[in-house]
This record gives C-alpha cells, structure tokens and sequence, in this order.
C-alpha cells in the first residue's frame, strides 16, 4: 500500500511561529515523498488540536503521521494516544522536536526554518520505514519460591499466602517443614532442600529443587531470595589472642551472655569492643552499635555494679532511636574509648586490650570481660545462589540491589527479588520491612490471572544472519538474550528485553534490529539531516 | 575560515538524559548551533559505529554522539560498550587521516541543558575549523 | 627432538600420533593430486601424510577457516592435532573467542614461519619454490613485515631454521601432554632458539614499524587513501578470505547497505560527481572497524585482491594502532577477551577533569 | 456502605511517587496530594545522589513524567489534607486546593509569563541563592512544567491592576479568578510521605549561619552545584568569589535534637566529588565525629570521596568566627581546642520534622512522636489505615525511603483487602 504521510505543524501559540517561518515550511514539506498533506496549527496538544488530529487521520486515510511540535517527552504519549483514537497504530507517529530543539535554541529565524525543515524531513523519511507494532502480553505464573525462612523469608510467606498463589518455600533447615509456617494455604515447605537450577525468565521460572538425590522440577514466576546474613565469628576476625576465655561473642540472645558473667569479680569490668571484624569485611555493619548499646543497658541492669566501658571507631545509629539510646548509655557512665582493635591476651585473671588511637600510638585497657561486637557477613550460601541465579553478588558477597535507590527489593534479573539481610546487613525491624516491600512489589508486578505486559519495542534476531558468536548475549544487561545450541543462533527473550538497541549495535553482522530503531529508519533520519 | 559553510552536524542524543538535556537547554531558551540535527535514539549504545560511518560518509560535516555519563546510563552500561565502539571508530579514522576530529562522543546530564549548548557550541566551531567534509566534494561515499 | 631438519620433521610425529590414538585425525596442508597447490585435509589415515606439507610455500585457505567448518559451535568430539602457521593459528584463535571454532578437542601445532610467495603468482607458476626458507627473499610484503612469525601460540610449537637444531616446544599442559603421549619429551635447552626467533622477531618488528610508517604517510588523508583504494572494484574477496571475517552474509552486503536510484540521484544532484560503484570507503572503513581488532595479518586479503591493492598492509596498519589503544593482540591470549565485549568503567576518558 | 480500593498519597517526594507507582501498577486508583505547586520534593534538589554519585535528575525525570501520565494517579498540586473521617476501607478525606491562577490545561510552559512579571521574590527552592518571579516555576525542569501565581507577592493580589503575565500568555492560561477549593475524596487507605525539614541553621549560634555570608547550609551547596541552579553549577561565595579553603561541617544539630540525621555523613561526602571537580585547587577539610555509614557500598564510597582519609578529620566544632572575609573554626579533639581558617563553611543541619506535621497529624488523626516525627511501628501509623512513610517518621535516606513506601504500600493494600473479604 502507498503511504499516505500527513505532516501537522504546531505552531505551539506563537512559540514556534515566532521563529519558524511556517509558511515557508509548507513547500519544503510537500514534496517530500510519501506526503499527501503538510498543515500548520495552533496548538495541536489542545482539545481541539487532539479532536482535529483524529479527524484528519480518518479523513486523509494517513498511512503515517508526522508531528512536529514539542518534545516527545513532553506529548509523544498524548499523541500516541490520538493515533490509537483516529485508528493508526501509534508506532507509525513520529514526533519533530522543533520547540525545544529548533526554535528555543535558535536566534536566526531563517536558520530555525531551515533547521526545523531538516528535522521534520528526516521525521517523514523515517515515518515511513516505520511499522505498525502490536501490544503484546505473555501469560505469567503467579506461583513464588521463597528461598530461606529467617525473618524476612517468614514474613514474606505470611504476607504472599493465600489462594491465589503458591509459594513454595525452601530452607536448608529441615525442621522448617515442621515449623510454625506449616499447614499454611497454598504453602509448601522444603525443609532441608536446596536450589540446584533456575531456568526461565520472570513470569516463567523453572525451578530444580534437590535434596541429597531426590530432585524436584517446579515452575514459579518469580524468586525470592531470604537468604539472610550471620555475625562474623571470633575465629573468622583472627585477632591475635582472640581465643582467650575471657573474650566472648555479643550473642543474638542476650541471656546467653549470663553464663559469662557468673565468678567475675565484685564489680566486673566489661569492655564492648565495636567494629569487630569491620577491616576485614570492609564495610560498616550499621546495625551493631545499637545492638551493642542495648546489651550494654540489659547489662546495667543484670549487672548493676559492672563497670561498662567501650571501644569503638565510628558510632553508627542513623536515625531517631539509635542516637537516644547512645545519649542514653552515655548518660549511664560508659566510658567510650576510640581505638582500632589491634589484639587481645590474657592478663592474669582478666582479658587485655590492645588498640591503635588515631595518632597512631597504641593504647590498652584490660577488663573482667570483653564482648566483640561482630560485623555481618552475608551468608555462605548467597554466593553459591546467585551463581545458580545468574544475579550479581556485590564485592561483598551480598546479594546487590536492581539499583541501590529505586529498586532495593530487586536484583540484576528480572523477576528474581531479595528481602531482608541477605542484600545487607539488617536489624529485624527493617528485616520485616524489607519483606513487606519485596512482597509488595512482588505483589504488584505478578498479579495473580494477569499477563505481563512486553515492551513494543524489543530486539529480534534474524537467523538466517546469525553466526552465533554471542556478542550480542556478552553485552546484554538484562540476559535477554540466550544462545540455542540446537539452531545455533542467538535468540531474544523479548519478555525481558528493554529494547536499549546495545545488541544491535553489537553485532557484526547486522543480524540484530531493535523495533521502532531499525537501521534503515536511522539512515533515513540521518540522509534528510546531512542534505 | 570559510564563513560561508553552513556544516550539517548529526547529533545522535540518547532518550534519558542528553535528550532531555538538549530539552532543557531550549527551557532555558539557550543558543544551540543550527546546524546540529538531533536525532533521538534510547540509548548511545544503540549506535551501530556503520551507522555514524554511514553518517560521515552521506556528507555529514560532524556527528556528535551524546550519552549519560559512564554510570548513569538508563541501562547499566550501555554507555561504557559505546564508549569503546567509538574510540574505535575514531582510532581507524585517526590512522587513516580522515579527521576523526568530525566525530565527537559527550556525557549530557538531564540536568545539563548549559553543558548540552556549550559541547554543541564547542563542536560547531570545531567543525568550522575543519571545513566542509571532502566526501561530498570528491564524490565519494 | 627426534631427525629431520625441518616441520617435514613433523610428520612421523604425527604418523605415531595417529597410530597410537593420541589423536582421530590432523588437519593439516596438504600437496593437491597435481603438485600444483595445497589444500589442507583432513586426515585418519597415516598413511595419507606422505602427500602432507605442514608448510607450504604459499598461503591458499588460513587454517582458522578450515578449523571452523570441522568445529563450529562444538565439534564432534573428533581429537584433533592441527597443524598450520602462527598466523592462521591465531586467526584460529580469534575464531575460537567469536564462536566460530571450538579448540575443546583440538591441539594447535604450530612452528616458526618463514613466510609464504604471493598467491597469484604461485598460481601463476611464476614462483614455485619448492620449500622456501627464512633467507627468501620472494615473500610477500606481509610477511616480510610479520613479527610474530615465530610466535609459539599453538600448544605445541616447532622451532627451526636457519641451521638450529630443532625444538619442540609445548605451550601449555595440553602440548606437554601430547608429548608424553607420544613418549617424546620437550627439548628443554630451547635458549638458540628463543636467541633466533628473538632476533627474527625485533628485525621484523623495526621493518614493520619503517614500512607502515611510511604506508601512513602515503595513505593519510581522503585523497592519498583514494590513491591506494580507486582501483578498488567492491568485489569484496578481502572479506571472503579474510580468517576472521566471520559473519555469515558481510552487513555491507546486505540489502539495508543498498541504495535506492532515488538516494543516488539525489546524491549526483547535491554533488558534482559520483564515484562508482559506490560505498567502497563504506565497505573497507566499516570492515576495519568490524575486522581490525581480530586481524592477525595473515595477507589472505591481499592474496585474493585482484586489484592490487595492498589492503592487508593497510589493515596491519589500522589494526596496530586499535590493537594497541585496547592493550589487545589478536590471538595472542586465549583467555583474554575481545575488546568490544567488555569494558573498564574508567578508561578512554579525555582530560575532562580540570587538574589544578 | 461504600468501600474504596482508591488510595489518597500525601507528599509528591520521592516516596510519594514510588508508592504511588506501585499501588497504581497492582490497579488501584491513586489520589495523590502535594502540598507545592511541584513533585519531586527534596531529591530533586540534588545534582548526584550518593554512592553512586548517579545524576538524580536522569534517575528521577523518568520516574516523573510516567507518573504524570499515569491515568490511574490524579495529580492534586497545591492542595493540603483538612480532615479525614471514617475507618479503614472507607475513608473520606477533605482537601483544601489552593488556587493556581493558572490553567493547568491550557498551559504549555512556554514561560513567556515570568518574563513579563513585574514582581519578584526570593527563591526559596533555591535556598534563597536567587530570585524568582510572582508567577514561576521553582527551576528548569520542574514537573508539572507549569507555573502559578503566589499572591503573597503578585502585585495584583495587592491591589495593582496588574495584567502583565496575562498579557504576555497567548494560551489564555491565565485566570486571576480562580479560587481554593474544598474538595472530599473517598479513599480505603492513607499514605503520608510528607519527608522531613531542615533544622534552621540559625538556631545554632555557634556556627555564625546567617551572621557571615562565608557560612553555608548542605542544601545551598547542593544548589551552587546544580547545573539546572541559580549559578549553573559554578560554586562560588555570596560575593562572587571562588572559594579557596572549604570546611565541611558533620553532626551540626546532633546534640540538640538527639539524633543522627543518616544522610549527612554520605552527602558530605559526595560533595568532595562536587569540590574536585568544580574547584580542583580549592582545599577541603572535613571535620566529623563519627562516620554513619550504614550500607554495604558506603565504606567503598567513602574510600573513593577520601581516599586515605585524606581532608577528613575527627574532631568537634566549637563554633565559628567571623573574621572579615574569612572564618576561623575552633575545633575540639580529645580536649584540646585548636583552630583553622576558612573562607567557606558548609555545615549539615539535623533533618527535622517538616513544618506543619503537627497539625497534619491532628488532621490526620494520628499520634506524634515525643521529638516531633510522626510516630510509627513499622509503616503503621497509630489510626488505622494510615501509613508513614519515608522522613515523615525519621531521617531517611532515599534507599530507605523507597523501601517505606513499598511497605507501606503493600500495607495499605492489604488493610483495603482485607476489609473487602470482610464484606
């Protein structure tokens, strides 16, 4: 069918007639091939603008619709929108940008003219290599694995069950079949099981569970990684002298601390050393001080007659809680030294201390009892996981973030999330918080009986061109694309492609094309521009 | 310097952050040379180097690439792979003598309609320093 | 090593390699029925490798090319000793990284090149050396620029020439092992050796430097590149041969290259003349922007221009410096990956940031 | 008796759009409510964003311009909750719109008004650093790119038969007429991400903030650095100068308002990026107590702003001096005083509650914390059916704040379900 282009010049009030000689536009325009009609107009984004759009479409039975107005970022949706409404697919607009980019930028009005000719021009060379593309779905699984039922893992399960999806939780623990999530509806627990592989993508994972020989196939939509984190031990810190009985790990129970306390002196000396084990992991664990401080007023109170002291690098209570309880244990005596741990050894009955201050000298101090305050490391089975899942793991073994600001509850795949520690160090409280963000999002990106939208305008792979070398996979973010050893091509997943166009670009042999950004719609734009 | 040569300057502007900056840069009713034609791709790594080949060899006097800064990009990283396809373009060019001068790869924030007018300014002068790209004159593609 | 003076020293070995199954097959060159060319075969029977040249006088088709069509996207579990030159071992090599070979079954053998004549005239029967050694003077321009003709790439490297006795070398375990297999062990004195191939090398390297050199000032510029590439005829042979030239259909050749008679017309209007046929600048800038970083400088290219032109020194030309400027050596490292699939988040980055 | 699955958002920040997003993508109709004539609250303020020293605006337009053109979430700008009645499910919310006096359809943002206004006032969203007219939009790029009138300074509002911007707009955007509105809205839950203040620094007479043009507020340089700023980006004193010795000041209100603001520590920071680059030869001194570095990435960050802890110090600032153009800083470590000489101080004032969160809590009917943040356990407020999220309950960053406002998304969604099953 011959195209029939219509071109609609905005004059946008008088902020693009000022200094675009529009009429002078007309002729330029109408013998560009393809166009049956070049029309000027007040303001096409207004009511009567968008109403006359649509008659016209209709009317001149366009085949392709050029606008040239403002910023597409500003209308490109709004005149999409009145394509669909005059029955024209939206994907065969093209938007000229000859506001912004043309006539607010331009002094000379005969410049702007010409320039403003060049861009829409190029817009109609390119319209017409455009074609019509579909909105298209794909059915996704509603269905979830949860993997780890610490904090978070069990309140992502409290929050996610209910008829309408499964979740299939699994734990290397195998009393958690047994446990308080048991019974649950739609729940199905695998204690003592594992991940072993993970194929798919969002909407459409396929899972292999394994436990010793036996294996289990199943099919979710998505992934929830609980994994969570542990404290570092006192062997893992490796401080000279670190086994002496005098030195204790700040346990996640402070009651087991009891034992420790019992046939120390009258008024026992306790030390709280922070930062243990922060060089070594190379990050600040965030949540240790306030834990520290805590135990420090159970202690008071246990203990009334210890003496409370701590060494410490850098107090770290972000927020309102944390810095109160700090005034709170500084109000109560505890005497705070700053110093970096250099080693511990036993001196006589009690346990001494020996530390760096900042100007370099070392100090000491000894104490009845010393109480590490460990870092968090994430857990040993995290790394192992994201091989299996194919998401990063950060220099620090945590699970990394989709991003670190906008999508903490996701990872770098899409459809595989992460809740609680097991992206970082958490204290319980915004463990659970954490969970219900990664169930919310969960919830509303696999929407039970919903399908999942695809990007118009995704790459494709042509296989007649297609060597297979795999450039386009090695330079894909997304993992959208996977290599098929049978055909021995590359292929795109275009559920998950965002249509960037990095493959296209990568590709030798031109095999690749992304929709709505083809080389030859590129080329068109480019002759009209360089005439 | 010729003063008459009015060049043709291609300006490929990724769509999350040197677009909008070319868009603040007209918010801000800034000068922008007219003799740059934005051309609109999603990303700088969209940009097949024939394509900028393709560019330079249909006459272009110069094609100014604009991407978010290394870091910033919609995508992850599509910016570091273009970065490298680019350099290579520029090097082939640069053995040969042809001027690689006329092909320009910048980082424009969203926030950065000035910086958008400023590296346009800067490249337009360059180009005029140039001259004329000895394709068309020769006749050849 | 054991007998012989030259890589005819090879083919007992690989005789013994076939007998005792320490390999199904070797891929190597071989004398065509009528003495008149080579070709490289595949062979299972030991007995075949009487006709066997393991370095023929002349470069027909590069051994990575014949490598990919036996392995490509993961052979079929055939062991194979290959044998072929530094040069089309690392076009090899290259191949391996993109894809088009798989070296998993596969030991390269290679040894000490002393170059090869030009094709044509081989064919011509104007040239026909018998055997050709480092004192030839008839080797093509390549060739005489190479500096990595006696590069031990391959997993097991013959070194020879010019009255050395004989090494092998294994590059790797892989070599080691082959050896073993073969009850030979690897000759540890190879200090002439590395002398010579030392001093070969920085010859070739210093020529290289000169000849390019001056290749860069006669190509530099449109019109002076114009003056090497006018005679071009778009036949694109150089890209048929060339070892690392992978694709299936070349994008040039591909219909979004073409142009409508309208374009072209236009084109003729706006211009006071046109060049044809057109896009040859499009087709050898946007094969060096493809190819230079893989090219090994094998000179298949200039074998197969029947222009005459010498696109396979200009691609050595292009290629060193965009080697260089990504720290890449085509074939030189196995584990290294290809630059344009991966990238540092600080690199190539101008002196944007203001020192004080 | 009527029940809504609509959801009413109060506060257009970061956390407002992300929850609002979120609610709209799982099919609920979203009433969102901004106090300011603008979304994008403090972010986008911020030319990088740490640890990643990302462009925010490149990170937040998008975010922006979806939610504008989201059907699903009604825009409500100058407009301030009155009063909400009912339970969980079955809210209604009364809304007090303050006039635009202008159209928000008919305007195109060509900003042909602001030049024509005669009247002009301080900036406020560029911390004061310049002047804006009666009739504006806070700065380029500002979302929806649509101006309004403030009639505290509009001359016509006084009086003045002032038809200048009116004039000058050819899309008859214009309407002097327009009045505040009353409006009530249905809604099953309520989220409030109203975010948080910044404590006045002038409170701290210490720190001479306000009595010496040397001294400067985190958020003012956030702005001198600002390509899209009120000195596109140049970094200079109140005189024009370039600054030559920079004091970064950590913890300024720490004491007094019993808290850690979280952020000021990493923002610090990044302004050692802001520094190298716009002044390589000026010299930075960083003078803190602690470091509060609670994420995974922010040692390595800090590695990367100091390298060596080169510029940092630990030590306390006593106070600072005037002393003609220039600044002495008294600084206390391990009891000694000592002090250095600067020509700009940059000091972090504690983030506080945003003014007028004591009567939105009244409005709102939910409880205050004793230090004046809403109080919360969780996202929960203490009514039912109320969420906190993000600086409106404490200092956040945005990565927390993000994660609020899914919780609280997601908490909100559940509260309206659960009572539909009710039904």
């Amino acid at each position: 069918m011959k195209a029939r282009v219509g071109i609609y010049v905005c004059e946008c009030g008088n902020n693009i007639s000022d200094q675009v000689d529009i009429a002078a536009l007309i002729p330029i325009l109408e013998d560009a091939p393809g166009v049956v009609k070049v029309m000027p107009f007040r303001l096409l984004c207004s009511k009567e603008g968008q109403d006359f759009l649509e008659a016209e479409i209709r009317q001149e039975g366009l085949t392709h619709l050029v606008v040239a107005a403002c910023s597409p970022r500003q209308h490109l949706t709004t005149f999409m929108e009145v394509s669909k409404r005059g029955g024209l697919n939206p994907y065969l607009l093209q938007m000229a940008n000859i506001r912004e980019q043309c006539a607010w930028v331009t002094l000379d009005r005969k410049e702007a003219t010409e320039k403003a000719a060049r861009m829409i021009r190029a817009a109609t060379a390119r319209v017409v290599r455009q074609a019509p593309l579909p909105e298209r779905e794909v059915a996704a699984n509603p269905d979830l694995l949860i993997i780890g039922v610490g904090i978070s893992g069990a309140a992502m399960v409290r929050t996610l069950a209910g008829p309408e999806r499964r979740l299939y939780v699994v734990d290397r623990d195998v009393a958690v079949t047994e446990g308080p999530l048991s019974g649950m509806e739609g729940v199905e627990l695998y204690g003592g099981w594992q991940l072993e592989a993970v194929r798919g993508f969002f909407g459409n994972f396929e899972v292999t569970l394994s436990s010793g020989d036996s294996k289990k196939e199943i099919k979710v939509g998505a992934v929830a990684i609980c994994s969570g984190s542990r404290t570092m031990t006192l062997q893992e810190m490796d401080y000279p002298g670190w086994e002496d009985p005098g030195v204790v790990l700040l346990p996640p129970d402070l009651e087991a601390l009891m034992p420790h306390l019992e046939g120390l002196p009258e008024r026992p000396k306790v030390l709280f050393v922070h930062c243990a084990g922060r060089e070594k992991v190379g990050y600040c664990s965030g949540t240790c001080c306030l834990r520290s401080f805590r135990a420090m007023r159970w202690l008071a109170e246990k203990v009334p007659a210890a003496q409370l002291a701590c060494l410490y690098q850098d107090i770290c209570v972000p927020g309102r809680k944390g810095e109160k309880e700090y005034q709170g244990i500084l109000g109560a005596g505890v005497r705070m030294t700053w110093g970096r741990l250099t080693g511990l050894s036993s001196q006589g009955r009690r346990t001494a201390v020996s530390f760096l201050r900042e100007d370099g000298s070392s100090g000491q101090e000894t104490a009845d009892l010393v109480v590490m305050v460990p870092a968090t490391v994430p857990d040993p089975g995290a790394k192992v996981l994201m091989d299996i899942i194919g998401a990063d793991a950060g220099s620090t073994g945590f699970v990394e973030e989709g991003h670190p600001m906008l999508e903490p509850m996701a990872t770098s795949v899409r459809g595989i999330y992460v809740a609680g520690s097991a992206s970082g160090p958490r204290n319980a409280e915004a463990s659970m918080l954490s969970a219900s963000a990664a169930a919310a999002q969960i919830d509303a990106e696999l929407r039970p009986g919903e399908t999942l939208r695809l990007e118009a305008q995704t790459s494709q792979v042509c296989e007649a061109l297609c060597t297979g070398c795999r450039n386009c996979l090695n330079v894909c973010t997304y993992g959208a694309i996977v290599y098929d050893p049978v055909a021995q091509t590359c292929q795109v997943n275009e559920a998950i492609c965002r249509g960037c166009g990095n493959c296209v670009a990568a590709c030798p042999s031109g095999a690749i094309s992304v929709k709505g950004a083809t080389y030859q719609q590129i080329l068109q734009e480019i002759r009209e521009a360089v005439r | 310097m010729d003063e008459t040569f009015q060049p043709r300057i291609v300006g490929f502007l990724c769509n999350w952050c040197s677009y909008a900056g070319a868009d603040l840069a007209g918010a801000n009713r800034l000068n922008v040379p007219a003799s740059i034609t934005p051309i609109k791709v999603m990303c700088s790594s969209r940009l097949d180097p024939a394509l900028v080949l393709a560019a330079l060899l249909r006459g272009a006097d110069g094609v100014l690439v604009a991407g978010c800064h290394p870091g910033d990009c919609h995508y992850g990283e599509g910016n570091f792979y273009a970065r490298r396809r680019l350099y290579l373009l520029k090097e082939v060019l640069a053995t040969l003598g042809l001027e690689e001068d006329r092909l320009r790869l910048e980082w424009v924030s969203a926030s950065e309609g000035k910086r958008f007018a400023e590296v346009t300014a800067d490249f337009d002068r360059r180009i005029r320093e140039l001259g004329p790209n000895p394709i068309r004159s020769r006749g050849l593609t | 090593m054991t007998g012989g003076m030259g890589p005819q020293a090879l083919v007992p070995l690989l005789e013994r390699a076939l007998q005792k199954g320490t390999c199904d097959a070797v891929l190597l060159p071989m004398r065509t029925p009528r003495n008149d060319s080579y070709a490289f075969v595949l062979v299972r029977d030991p007995l075949l490798l009487q006709r066997s040249d393991p370095l023929p006088p002349v470069q027909t088709v590069t051994g990575g090319r014949a490598l990919s069509s036996l392995t490509r996207h993961g052979g079929g579990g055939l062991r194979i000793l290959a044998v072929m030159r530094p040069c089309e071992t690392r076009g090899a090599i290259e191949l391996a990284k993109l894809g088009q070979v798989d070296l998993k079954d596969v030991t390269l053998i290679t040894m000490d090149c002393p170059g090869t004549v030009p094709l044509p005239m081989f064919a011509r029967g104007e040239l026909h050396p018998s055997g050709i050694d480092f004192s030839d003077q008839s080797i093509r321009p390549i060739c005489q620029i190479c500096d990595l003709s006696c590069a031990a790439v391959g997993d097991l490297h013959l070194g020879w020439g010019e009255g050395l006795a004989p090494v092998l070398l294994p590059g790797n375990e892989r070599g080691s092992k082959v050896l073993q297999d073969l009850g030979l062990k690897a000759d540890h004195d190879a200090s002439e050796w590395s002398a010579a191939a030392g001093r070969r090398a920085q010859a070739r390297r210093e020529e290289r430097e000169v000849r390019l050199g001056q290749l860069r000032t006669s190509t530099s510029g449109l019109d002076n590149l114009m003056v090497h590439l006018d005679s071009c005829i778009n036949c694109h042979n150089c890209m048929r041969v060339c070892p690392v030239c992978y694709c299936r259909v070349c994008t040039f050749d591909l219909k979004r290259q073409e142009r409508s008679a309208n374009e072209v017309l236009d084109l003729a209007k706006t211009r006071g003349h046109l060049r044809m046929p057109m896009d040859t600048l499009m087709f050898h800038l946007g094969r060096m922007n493809h190819m230079s970083l893989n090219c090994v400088s094998c000179g298949a290219c200039e074998d197969a221009c029947p222009a005459g032109v010498p696109i396979a020194q200009v691609f050595a030309m292009v290629s060193d410096r965009t080697q260089r400027a990504f720290g890449y050596r085509a074939g030189m490292d196995r584990k290294q990956r290809p630059p344009l699939i991966t990238f540092l988040e600080e690199e190539l980055e101008g002196e944007d940031e203001q020192r004080c | 008796m009527a029940r809504s699955g609509d959801i009413l958002v109060i506060g257009a920040g970061i956390g407002g759009i992300k929850a609002s997003q979120l609610l709209s993508k799982a099919g609920h109709q979203v009433h969102m409510v901004e106090r300011t004539a603008h979304i994008g609250g403090t972010s986008i303020k911020f030319e990088d964003v740490f640890p990643n020293l990302e462009c925010a605006t490149c990170m937040l337009s998008p975010l922006e311009q979806e939610l504008l053109q989201d059907p699903r979430i009604h825009l409500l700008t100058l407009t301030e909750l009155e009063g909400l009645e009912g339970s969980p499910g079955d809210l209604t919310a009364r809304l007090r719109q303050k006039a635009r006096f202008v159209n928000l359809d008919n305007c195109i943002g060509c900003g042909a008004c602001y030049d024509a206004c005669p009247a002009s006032a301080i900036n406020e969203f560029e911390e004061g650093l310049s002047q804006r007219k009666a009739i504006y939009v806070p700065c380029a790029g500002a979302l929806p790119n649509v101006p309004h009138i403030d009639p505290e300074v509009c001359i016509r509002f006084k009086g003045e038969e002032c038809v200048a911007c009116q004039e000058a707009c050819v899309f008859e955007a214009i309407e002097y007429a327009q009045e505040d509105k009353a409006l009530e809205l249905k809604a099953g839950a309520v989220l409030v991400a109203v975010g948080s203040a910044v404590m006045d620094a002038k409170q701290l007479k210490r720190f001479s903030y306000g009595t010496h043009p040397g001294v400067f507020t985190a958020l003012e340089l956030e702005r001198l650095n600002a390509s899209n700023g009120p000195t596109e980006g140049h970094i200079r004193l109140r005189d024009g100068r370039e600054p030559k010795r920079i004091a970064l000041v950590h913890c300024v209100g720490r004491r007094e308002r019993t808290l850690c603001s979280a952020v000021c520590c990493r923002y610090l920071l990044k302004f050692r990026h802001y520094l190298r680059h716009k002044l390589p030869c000026a010299e930075v001194c960083e003078y803190h107590t602690d470091l509060c570095l609670p994420n995974k990435g922010d040692q390595h960050f800090l590695g990367e702003m100091a390298p060596g802890g080169e510029g940092l110090m630990r030590a306390e600032v006593v106070r600072v001096e005037g002393e003609g153009d220039s600044l002495k800083v008294v600084l206390s470590r391990d009891g000694q005083e000592f002090s250095e000489t600067f020509d700009m101080v940059v000091l972090s004032p504690a983030l506080i509650p945003s003014d007028g969160v004591a009567e939105l809590a009244q409005k709102l009917g939910v409880e205050l914390a004793d230090d004046g943040f809403l109080a919360v356990k969780g996202v929960a407020s203490s009514r039912p059916g109320v969420f906190i999220l993000g600086g409106a309950s404490g200092p956040k960053d945005i990565r927390e704040t993000v994660i609020e406002a899914m919780a609280a998304a997601g908490e909100a969604r559940r509260t309206i379900m659960a009572k539909e099953d009710g039904e």
